[in-house]
């Protein structure tokens, strides 16, 4: 039984937590929440490219440092603690991991090596609306390999250089990659919940798409994509989740009502007893989960675990995180819902995380579908 | 167990209604209707206050020789009703009538009273209560802000926050620390203050919902004379005990979007298998609201009741924000993931105006502000259910010795 | 505004609780608990009825009070604070109403005097099987006025004279008056979560059976005797949660650990706070409940508000019952879960509630349902 | 990041399921599947246990010279996992061999030890631990059973109650207070006791789920001598912690249906429209028990890494009772609510053999045994988190001067 990181694993994790210490304080975040110019931190975008991060798990023949997703679910997981300000998400989980896995050797070389070195953001551009995204509702459309449609909203849409789009073809959902600082694409930055991501519209007039994976298979790849990123994300909320637990856990053991501290009353130690809770089964599932996705790069067929895995990874991390980051709040009391103090920046990403790739009730259904097909078979 | 009002309240109320009808109508037609935080907006609350005044509709429960109506708590409320159906009611008295003229009624002196009382319900004037700190939160009573006796004056320095209404306030009553030397509770003195004084500095406090409707309030060497004192030196818990007892009838429900508005959002709004609101899952959840929002409504029924028989309300009222302010969260965060990818949106283009995403970053507030949710638990379990108390270990510590962590 | 029992009502109250205090202590209870072969209270029953409580809704002319539902509603509060084990429900609440409501008037003079009196107990015979019964499920049918078919579970079926039976003639579901003590029908006693409540298998072959209602309306007519039904029992379900907050605190007043009464500490207050927030949002929603039924017995058409005042009503007093029933064992610790103290009676009771008439889960659906009218409408 | 055995852990495992192959097979051809709580239930449970011992299976932890395995955490945590597999798992011996003997190991002279944990680990012996009071529950050392030295011996008098296996148990350690004229926790002494002595009566408790599983044990002028005293005089708290130690390895998951069968019940039981399972209400609670259920499962595979690394496991094993515990009331009740009116029936008839409503009226026990859920979260904020205990007014008052309420 090796069911945790590695001795390995838990050195590249402390010294990426010692890096984005430096790197990334609160400040560095709050320079983009407080900027509504930016979108991100180009300089700390910069330095994780340097510290080779992007292509952690990217091959070495495409330049990355090919090494195993376990790897990059520990670096998740801290750039979910610093609440990165960076497309990390968007480019690595995301474009990287879908070009790896239904990219033609052409696009793998063209986009990996780029996505690498930091000179490509990546961007997924499914939603066209508020609610659920069902395939007859679908209005995006290529015909002779031109993109015609709005994507609304898309999560780092403004400085990606690259979308992985979802629109018909032929009356059939596929997905395309589409450059999106060729002609043919506007793109307008949107407000939002989360100000230390970046947010878009992006509208597409003939721009340029190519077919990314199989014909018409749109709504299948749609889901390979997000049953990866899903276990990724799930380690940045984790992440998050254990940083709101010690920062209310600091704050209870500092903060004095009626001369005791607040942390050795019942109605708080309890409260930060169950965010303990359900960070553990956040971190055992997301454990499982970063297992499943490291098995499913490794075998020919993908690992049949990874649907339920992910899905369970992402549901724990989601309840996790939004737990932890309210009453994170709660046990700051009035301090906690000032600006200054950073309670809010993780309930913001919270929710950032949580909207992102699907919401914890489409995973609910998602899982429960997957555990149906097994118990039948 | 019936809605109707008795015979004397269904003519009050049609005497209240008739009066509205005329005094609303002559109110728009001189102030229109100006947006909020405006002096415009101001200055038709005050106009608004003062024909109220006039009429015996301002502080209806207090006696008319003091500017007030002379009547009973259930036409205040019943007035309350109607004004609120003739969409003319604005807040900014309501600190002030509802919680800081009462303590000056209770402990100030005749002339005092006389100066100020008959102007707080015309309108003229506009009070604030600054009680809370940084180093307070839940334990007021552990305020730092420090009044030292000069010659026949009292200096003061220190800091207040979350003040509501500070910076339109033109009077305040503030709560004190005179002794550090005895226990806690011990040493505190309350004082009416002037806000227009240059000693005292508002500051609004930036929140995390981005807004920034509260204050911090900082005097650096406030000279109040010792005839603002209200009390007795060292008696000045015993006086803010009067101001909070009033806070519970001052303090509403949480305003922002109910089961009815997330229920028209689900009816819009796709699901993976026709709209969102014919999801089981959510059908639960928003039956769930309504009990709740049921069980405050025909609560506060319940609570009016008591008032119409005469009697004082039960403790029921209490449960009040508890449920309201943690349906909300939840309530808003439903809604917001519901949208999908499309709830992260704030601006022009979210869904309603972004009113589900205004509530999630307003809950947090209302979790805590008047009282957090573990405080209010702690009331009801005390004061409702008669439990013992935590274990106190600041009963009989002088309050400089107390632990603070700093 | 008089939303409140009336001072008469409140006379009522305090004299049935008295009257229960001394005729239906935890002794009375038990007594059929620990006897297989007692279904019910025979003398307690008989007090009842000799209160008048049984005809307390029936008019004077039928041999009853002719009080109004309020008064019905405060004599089940009390009923349900003391876990009376009597088929009350089952002959008040719905034989008795649904006669008043639903019957001609050969009917009404056949039944409720007799009810009134105290010699007919009453059944509702809905069950065939386990899960929901969908009108296309239903199997027990009429035929010339005979009935055959299974019915299971019965409430109080084993000690009944009379059952309201939903069954299929010509085709259509209808609901039929079946003497129970008449040829053809085979009762067998069940073991059941509360055995201080009876419950039957009935079996039908050729039984004697009388239309109530109209023809073919048989799912319109459960609904609105379960209307009426739900407002009653949330009452008893009210009575005994408020009764599980006061065990919960006497016990925590007078238990001792670490030196300090176990209501002194957060987690207790806290619970206990719990509960009594609950417990008020279902007496709030019974008491429109209780407004709702008066008023419906009151006007032509019935109260168009009694569908969602009913649900409301019956859903919040589910849920505080539930909640109340199992955390004041826990409240009691090691002694709560013993036979020896009350606290599982309640426990017991909180779930044969909730199981008669409906789940809450059932009554959430029929609320939203009625929400979307109205607010279509 | 997988769940292989290191390759020493896989050469354990074969060599332990090949002789559990062999062995069970034997032992079923000896015993057959004798029904549980019968004679020869706990005969095949005793044979069972001698042929591990003999066989250096039983206590794998412990010296070989005291009769155990000479092995490894991770060893045991195997063999455990491949003698469930195959299906000869008897619970007699887990609170004997997990608590009680390590006790006796740890405070007892040398004779004492020769005497009794040889037996006790070929299962000839049984043991059982009598700590729990009617007057301590979550406060067990506010325990009031007294022991008063009379010459060489001591006489005792009391209670204990909710004893695992006093039935059947050959002997038992048993806490006193032997001073109630010092603080609580300082007038406490251990001793183990013969459970066959005449002054030692056990009485079944009926509990509310119906069954009688667990004891009181009454002892009146039980007299044992001074050598049966396991620790100083005074001493016993520090003793009962060494034995509570061991209690976590020894407390078992929540037995019960889990999400598993709930969700083969709704899909073969009618819901409002197709079978239950089709349910979004339900299906996101199905879910979620999922989720917490593989939680739990993954973080006892983390504890296994620990051990299988040689480390200590970390604390995040302690989270198992609160989930599991409360999850099966929760999952029960649904169970039953979805079988509607039907739900209540317990007899012969009942779904499922009634296991959904004896787990229902099982769950709330499961919340009190070993630690209540408050208990367990105080000790996950004090022993985890590192937040301090609650104020303790009674560390420095004689037992007998303690408020108790009687």
């Amino acid at each position: 039984m090796d069911f945790d990181y590695s001795d390995d694993q838990k050195f590249l994790k402390d010294e990426a937590r010692k890096f984005l210490g430096g790197r990334c304080p609160p400040a560095v975040v709050r320079g983009v929440l407080d900027d509504p110019a930016r979108s991100y931190d180009a300089p700390l975008w910069a330095a994780v490219a340097e510290q080779g991060w992007l292509g952690a798990a990217i091959p070495e023949a495409h330049g990355g440092l090919g090494l195993g997703r376990v790897e990059l679910c520990a670096i998740a997981e801290e750039l979910g603690r610093a609440v990165a300000p960076i497309p990390f998400a968007s480019t690595v989980y995301i474009l990287a991991e879908a070009v790896m896995a239904h990219g033609t050797e052409a696009q793998k070389a063209a986009i990996l090596p780029r996505v690498a070195a930091g000179e490509l953001i990546g961007a997924l551009a499914l939603s066209e609306g508020p609610g659920v995204l069902t395939p007859s509702a679908l209005s995006a459309r290529v015909e002779g390999g031109k993109l015609s449609g709005v994507k609304i909203p898309v999560t780092d849409g403004d400085i990606a250089h690259v979308a992985i789009v979802l629109a018909n073809e032929g009356g059939r959902p596929g997905l395309f990659l589409v450059d999106l600082t060729g002609p043919g694409v506007k793109r307008e930055t949107l407000e939002s919940l989360d100000p230390t991501r970046g947010v878009a519209r992006l509208s597409f007039d003939g721009a340029a798409a190519e077919r990314l994976g199989a014909a018409g298979e749109g709504v299948d790849l749609v889901q390979a994509i997000l049953d990866r990123a899903a276990v990724l994300l799930a380690f940045e909320q984790l992440g998050g989740a254990d940083r709101c637990l010690e920062m209310a856990k600091e704050y209870a053991l500092g903060r004095y009502a009626f001369g005791r501290v607040i942390g050795g009353y019942q109605a708080i130690k309890h409260k930060l007893a169950d965010m303990y809770v359900k960070n553990e089964v956040a971190r055992s599932n997301a454990y499982y989960g970063a297992w499943a996705l490291n098995a499913s790069t490794l075998q020919e067929n993908g690992a049949p675990e990874l649907p339920t895995a992910a899905a369970a990874a992402r549901i724990a991390a989601s309840e996790a995180f939004w737990f932890a980051a309210k009453e994170s709040v709660q046990v700051h009391g009035g301090m906690g819902f000032t600006w200054e103090v950073d309670c809010h920046l993780y309930y913001r990403r919270s929710r950032q995380l949580s909207l992102v790739a699907g919401s914890p009730r489409l995973w609910k259904e998602r899982l429960v579908s997957e555990l149906e097909k097994k118990n039948a078979a | 167990m019936d809605f109707n009002d008795s015979p004397a309240e269904a003519a009050y109320r049609e005497k209240a209604r008739a009066w509205l009808v005329e005094a609303a109508a002559a109110h728009r037609a001189e102030h229109g209707e100006p947006k909020a935080n405006t002096p415009e907006h101001m200055a038709a609350a005050k106009a608004w206050q003062a024909r109220k005044a006039a009429a015996g509709y301002a502080c209806i429960t207090w006696p008319a020789a003091v500017g007030g109506g002379g009547g009973t708590p259930i036409e205040s409320v019943i007035f309350g009703q109607e004004e609120g159906k003739a969409g003319v009611a604005y807040g900014y008295f309501t600190i002030g009538l509802g919680m800081c003229v009462p303590t000056v009624m209770a402990f100030a002196d005749t002339d005092t009273k006389k100066r100020f009382v008959s102007p707080a319900v015309k309108g003229e004037e506009i009070w604030c209560q600054l009680f809370s700190e940084p180093a307070g939160g839940s334990d007021v009573a552990a305020l730092r802000t420090r009044a030292v006796k000069d010659g026949d004056d009292w200096v003061i320095n220190g800091q207040k926050v979350w003040t509501t209404g500070a910076h339109y306030s033109d009077f305040g009553i503030l709560l004190t620390r005179t002794d550090p030397d005895v226990p806690k509770h011990k040493g505190l003195t309350m004082f009416w203050i002037d806000m227009r004084d240059p000693a005292v500095e508002c500051r609004p406090i930036h929140q995390m919902s981005g807004g920034r409707e509260f204050n911090e309030v900082y005097f650096s060497d406030l000279r109040v004379k010792d005839s603002q004192r209200l009390g007795e030196v060292g008696q000045g818990w015993q006086v803010a005990l009067v101001t909070l007892m009033n806070e519970r009838l001052a303090v509403g429900g949480a305003a922002g979007p109910n089961y009815r508005e997330v229920m028209e959002l689900a009816r819009a709004l796709p699901g993976e298998d026709g709209p969102a609101l014919s999801n089981d899952a959510f059908r639960e959840k928003l039956a769930d609201w309504f009990v709740a929002s049921q069980g405050l409504k025909f609560t506060r029924f319940r609570t009016m009741t008591a008032l119409s028989r005469g009697q004082t309300p039960g403790p029921e009222s209490s449960i009040g924000k508890i449920i309201s302010a943690n349906q909300l969260q939840d309530l808003a965060n439903t809604a917001v993931e519901m949208q999908g990818e499309y709830g992260i949106l704030t601006g022009p283009e979210a869904v309603a105006g972004a009113a589900f995403q205004q509530s999630l970053m307003w809950a947090p507030g209302l979790r805590i502000a008047g009282g957090t949710d573990e405080i209010l638990k702690n009331i009801i379990a005390e004061r409702v259910l008669g439990l013992p108390g935590d274990v106190r270990v600041d009963k009989d510590v002088a309050f400089k010795d107390m632990p603070t962590g700093r």
